[in-house]
């Protein structure tokens, strides 16, 4: 199972360190892509890692009322509730899709969200993006 | 594409026997036949007893893309080994069932670019290895006008075999040795064409050069000899003005052939592909330090008249454009090449 | 096409355009003129009164034409533009995206009775448009005469889509309004069409193979993008640093991205004006993406593009009550 | 249907590996590239389709002339993704090269004349080839002149070669000038089309040869307009995107011209035929 993750560098991108560092346990089938906001995710993002075949895409950003850009989150969350709706009328199932609001204090809350996505993927049955139909390699 | 034979030969084809033919013909050759899908005639891959649509007017895409597919690969690297992988040329013997005598005529007006000087062996190969089994237009769509550029909706002698509708049958003309020769293998599906209806299918031959609604006079495109006069004509702003500047015209066009070449990577292994490109779009010609020679939309709409219409024709001796209609058919804002052409001869 | 109100109506646009120009309103009007084919028409910027001339209304003045307020807004010169009802949703979406300035804009609405299609046409009558001589119109009918035959079809059959389902909502933003009588044919709007309900019954693996199969029909000639009203950025991100975001070879997958990307960015500026899925070459059904959208946006925020130019886009803005489905 | 097999694929690029790379300025390098197989001939004034495998391909203009070595080399300026990444490359790297593409200056037609360079930034790499020829074969030609300015000292390319070895080559003359003078830079300073003027060279049996960035053309060509240069005995060279080199993806079309095939030298005379588009 390939996951990816955004995460923002405030918060979840600290949150991801601090599980690291603590030591705690997680899956290790996730790549973390450091972003400077949960807002700056384009659904290009989501869409081109869905597209070349990931199981799943996290997005995690600090918690609503503590975006270090004041606000930058709540856009998100507006944005992602849609984009959710998008790609499951397109075939994509949407638990492929998470949002997780993580504090760079909350490393075992890292760690756990990682461990919530792969067991909900783990529960669906459709199959993921044909993977490398986008290319001929 | 085949060496032409003086000698032609007339046969029928009942239309009943067409689809044993490519049954037949399928265990040879790979066939790309019209089929209609979604409402769009184009060709598709024949397989064993596959639907085909003969009763189209013209493909929606034109058949360019059996020759130059929008994207193909030109090599792979293996970056362990430090090796370059030519992607394999070898195609199968091909056959296109039912080509237009536009879109025919448009094979020969690209073989003039990919033979010049270098030749371009992926365009090439898929020609040189494909028969082509034309078929006569009598009824030409509205905003069909190859009669306004030489080309015979009637009559075509480029292809190896030529199909005339006569109702239940085709006449059959055989035009190269190697349409001869495919005639001559395969006897149970060819009978020899009488008198009467070679008449009639020169009758439905000639009557086809009739009844077309928009078009221009052959004298109207000499105006484009000059180029000088008609560079700096104001109509190429009046176009620009409207033009989306989409890629619509180029990609269906049956001449237009630019592409863009570049390169995909993936861990160990790289590929070269090119695809097509189309002059309309603003990144054709912007170069790396940012200068474009061509940067607004009526320097881009003035490229591709003025290529088709001059550049072509004193470079290659003919005008690139076949008179398909499909550019006609299909821009967003009806701009229309027939309309051009006559708007800057009367005014 | 005989059709005794279009004449009259476009003999006050004329006079409108007209006097537009003498009196200096406008620098130009943004209109409609004949096509080369007798089913279409093309856009057509008025300058010159001897251009005026040339000015048509009729039923196949299909074309959105404040997508060309989208590059020439920043000129600073006062535009003309003839708009239908649904056009003027997208003028009000360009204003309130700082696209065009309202005080820069004369805008000329004209009474529209829907718009045909002329591949509908063909459909439902039989009879290709090569052979059409002339077309007359009843009350519900439309009577297509060949050199040898007339054939009656229902007018609904062969309206737009998006004519169909015109919500008749009257906008407050026009200059002028130009109609003769209020004759509109209501009877024949306010249909449901399922646009993508029918998908909503299929799991997920036929709707990834629904949209697969049209998408590996892509061209990417971007005539979709171009169109739109709604893309009015100066610079697409999927044409920045080309192959940066999709390959250039136009690749099913990449197609995907680039369609569900547009159909995204577009979300709450799209009026649903039908363009992108007229001028795509290939038929792929965009306006599916498109009214799924609307929909979802309307479910989550109860907003709806086009309408006022005063508020605000729900992906501009936010409540800190905004349901959170996310943890 | 003949067999195709015997033809050459145009698109293949041959491999050669970066025998030498020189840094001229902050982001100019010179690479000295060899063939891993097989002959390599070619004439002052071509180009090369270089392949940095997995980042692409750009046209770059053959900078050298070293008869007999396949050998060849490109000095790049630092641009786009793909000399980006050649810029990162070392010694020993891999790179594909297709060509050599285009026409060439005219070196049967300039025998016997005197020579005027006139070169600034990086537009001296494709003169430079013509220079090397013309030393190679010092007696063909009668007089040498290398007019040649960058914006800074520390801009100047092929430093080596202009201050101590053409020079001292027998009836040649380098004039040397930047735009702004900093590290204690001594020599002249002005725009290159400045220099020409003050030079004032005699048209009389002369061809000059122009390559910089294209304001610098401008003037450079109006200056030897004045100085009474015939349109056909002033040259120079054109940039326009190039993606095949072969004439085929129409990228490079003015007018009736391709300028991978027919290009990319021209004559003044030549140029004033082909649509402003460049």
């Amino acid at each position: 199972m390939e996951i990816v993750a955004f995460c923002c560098q405030w918060c979840s991108y600290a949150g991801a360190d601090l599980a690291g560092t603590s030591r705690l346990k997680y899956p290790a089938n996730i790549r973390i892509i450091k972003i400077p906001c949960s807002s700056r995710i384009n659904p290009t993002f989501i869409l081109k890692a869905l597209s070349k075949g990931v199981d799943g895409v996290m997005v995690a950003g600090c918690h609503p009322g503590d975006c270090h850009y004041s606000n930058g989150n709540y856009f998100t969350r507006r944005r992602l509730t849609v984009l959710k709706r998008l790609i499951e009328f397109c075939g994509i199932n949407p638990e492929r899709l998470q949002l997780y609001w993580i504090s760079a204090a909350e490393g075992g809350k890292f760690a756990e969200s990682v461990k919530d996505i792969i067991s909900r993927l783990e529960k669906i049955q459709d199959k993921p993006f044909p993977k490398n139909s986008g290319s001929s390699l | 594409m085949s060496s032409n034979n003086p000698e032609t030969k007339y046969f029928l084809l009942k239309k009943s026997k067409v689809k044993d033919l490519l049954n037949t013909l399928y265990k040879e050759f790979e066939i790309f036949v019209p089929v209609e899908e979604e409402g769009m005639v184009n060709f598709k891959r024949y397989k064993l007893n596959n639907n085909f649509n003969m009763e189209f007017t013209n493909t929606l895409l034109p058949p360019k893309g059996l020759f130059l597919p929008q994207q193909e690969t030109l090599f792979t690297i293996n970056y362990k080994k430090e090796e370059l992988i030519e992607e394999n040329l070898e195609t199968s013997r091909r056959i296109i069932f039912g080509i237009r005598p536009c879109d025919s005529r448009s094979l020969t007006i690209l073989d003039e670019v990919f033979k010049e000087k270098s030749e371009d062996v992926y365009y090439l190969q898929k020609r040189n290895n494909t028969l082509l089994i034309g078929l006569g237009c009598s009824n030409p769509q509205i905003y069909c006008f190859c009669s306004s550029l030489e080309v015979d909706p009637g009559k075509d002698s480029s292809v190896d075999i030529f199909l005339t509708d006569l109702g239940e049958k085709y006449l059959v003309t055989a035009n190269t040795k190697e349409g001869q020769q495919l005639i001559k293998d395969l006897p149970v599906y060819f009978e020899k064409a009488g008198e009467e209806e070679i008449t009639r299918a020169l009758e439905i031959q000639s009557q086809a050069r009739e009844g077309f609604s928009v078009g221009f006079a052959k004298k109207d495109t000499e105006i484009f000899r000059d180029v000088e006069i008609i560079f700096e004509h104001p109509i190429w702003e009046e176009l620009a003005e409207t033009c989306l500047g989409c890629g619509i015209c180029t990609y269906l066009c049956s001449t237009c052939h630019c592409f863009d070449i570049a390169d995909e990577l993936a861990k160990n292994e790289g590929r070269r592909f090119r695809c097509w490109d189309s002059c309309q779009f603003f990144s054709f010609t912007n170069m790396t330090s940012g200068h474009n020679p061509r940067p607004n939309r009526k320097e881009r709409i003035r490229q591709r008249f003025l290529h088709k219409l001059s550049y072509f024709v004193s470079r290659y001796g003919s005008i690139a454009c076949v008179g398909c209609g499909r550019c006609l058919r299909n821009c967003p804002v009806d701009i229309d090449i027939t309309r051009v052409i006559g708007a800057i001869n009367h005014e | 096409m005989k059709n005794q109100t279009y004449i009259e109506l476009t003999d006050t646009l004329k006079q409108k355009i007209n006097q537009l120009l003498n009196e200096k309103v406008v620098d130009y009007v943004i209109g409609y003129e004949k096509g080369s084919l007798w089913f279409k028409t093309r856009p057509f910027m008025i300058r010159k009164q001897t251009e005026v001339e040339k000015v048509i209304w009729n039923r196949f003045c299909q074309f959105n034409l404040s997508t060309f307020l989208k590059p020439i807004s920043q000129r600073g010169e006062k535009i003309g533009i003839v708009a239908k009802k649904c056009d003027l949703k997208s003028i009000v979406e360009l204003i309130k995206n700082n696209q065009v300035k309202k005080e820069n804009l004369y805008i000329i609405q004209v009474a529209c009775d829907g718009v045909l299609n002329w591949q509908k046409l063909e459909n439902f009558s039989g009879i290709p448009v090569s052979k059409v001589i002339e077309i007359e119109e009843n009350a519900l009918n439309l009577v297509i005469k060949t050199s040898e035959s007339s054939i009656e079809v229902l007018k609904s059959d062969c309206l737009l889509d998006k004519c169909l389902v015109c919500d008749f909502q009257h906008s407050t933003y026009a200059d002028d309004f130009i109609s003769i009588s209020d004759e509109n044919n209501h009877e024949i709007r306010n249909q449901t069409i399922p646009y993508f309900e029918s998908l909503e019954d299929v799991d997920y693996e036929g709707r990834l193979e629904f949209w697969l199969k049209h998408f590996s029909r892509c061209l990417r000639c971007y005539a979709c993008r171009n169109v739109c009203p709604a893309c009015f950025c100066p610079t697409c991100m999927f044409d920045s640093q080309e192959g940066l975001w999709i390959s250039k070879e136009s690749k099913t997958p990449e197609n995907y991205v680039y369609h569900l990307t547009r159909a995204f960015h577009t979300a709450t500026l799209c009026v649903e004006c039908g363009e992108c899925e007229r001028v795509c070459p290939v038929n792929i059904p965009l306006m599916k993406l498109n009214k799924k959208l609307a929909k979802e946006v309307k479910d989550a925020f109860g907003y709806q593009a086009g309408l006022q130019v005063d508020e605000l886009s729900p992906f501009k803005t936010f409540c800190q009550e905004d349901t959170d489905e996310f943890k | 249907m003949n067999n195709l097999n015997q033809i050459q694929n145009p698109y293949l690029p041959r491999i050669a590996s970066i025998e030498k790379i020189t840094q001229e300025t902050g982001d100019i390098k010179t690479f000295r590239l060899v063939f891993l197989e097989g002959d390599f001939h070619h004439l002052p004034g071509q180009f090369v389709e270089l392949s940095v495998f997995g980042r692409g391909e750009a046209p770059i203009s053959i900078s050298s002339f070293i008869p007999g070595e396949n050998s060849l080399e490109l000095s790049v300026k630092k641009m786009g993704k793909v000399t980006s990444y050649l810029h990162s490359m070392c010694e020993g790297d891999k790179v594909g090269l297709r060509g050599p593409y285009g026409n060439t200056f005219p070196v049967e037609r300039i025998k016997g004349q005197n020579l005027l360079f006139i070169g600034g930034g990086i537009g001296l790499a494709p003169l430079r080839s013509l220079i090397h020829y013309s030393f190679l074969k010092r007696d063909d030609f009668g007089k040498i002149s290398i007019i040649y300015g960058a914006r800074t000292p520390a801009d100047l390319v092929f430093k080596e070669e202009l201050f101590n070895i053409w020079s001292n080559i027998k009836n040649t003359e380098v004039h040397i000038t930047v735009d702004v003078a900093t590290n204690g830079w001594q020599g002249k300073v002005g725009v290159v089309p400045k220099i020409l003027k003050e030079l004032n060279p005699s048209p009389d049996n002369t061809v000059a040869f122009t390559c910089g960035p294209p304001i610098m053309i401008k003037y450079s060509l109006e200056a030897l307009n004045d100085l009474n240069f015939p349109e056909e005995d002033t040259v120079t060279t054109l940039e326009m995107k190039m993606k095949c080199g072969i004439g085929k993806c129409g990228r490079c079309n003015i007018g009736n011209k391709y300028i991978c095939l027919d290009g990319p030298v021209f004559t003044l005379k030549e140029l004033k035929n082909l649509p402003k588009e460049y």
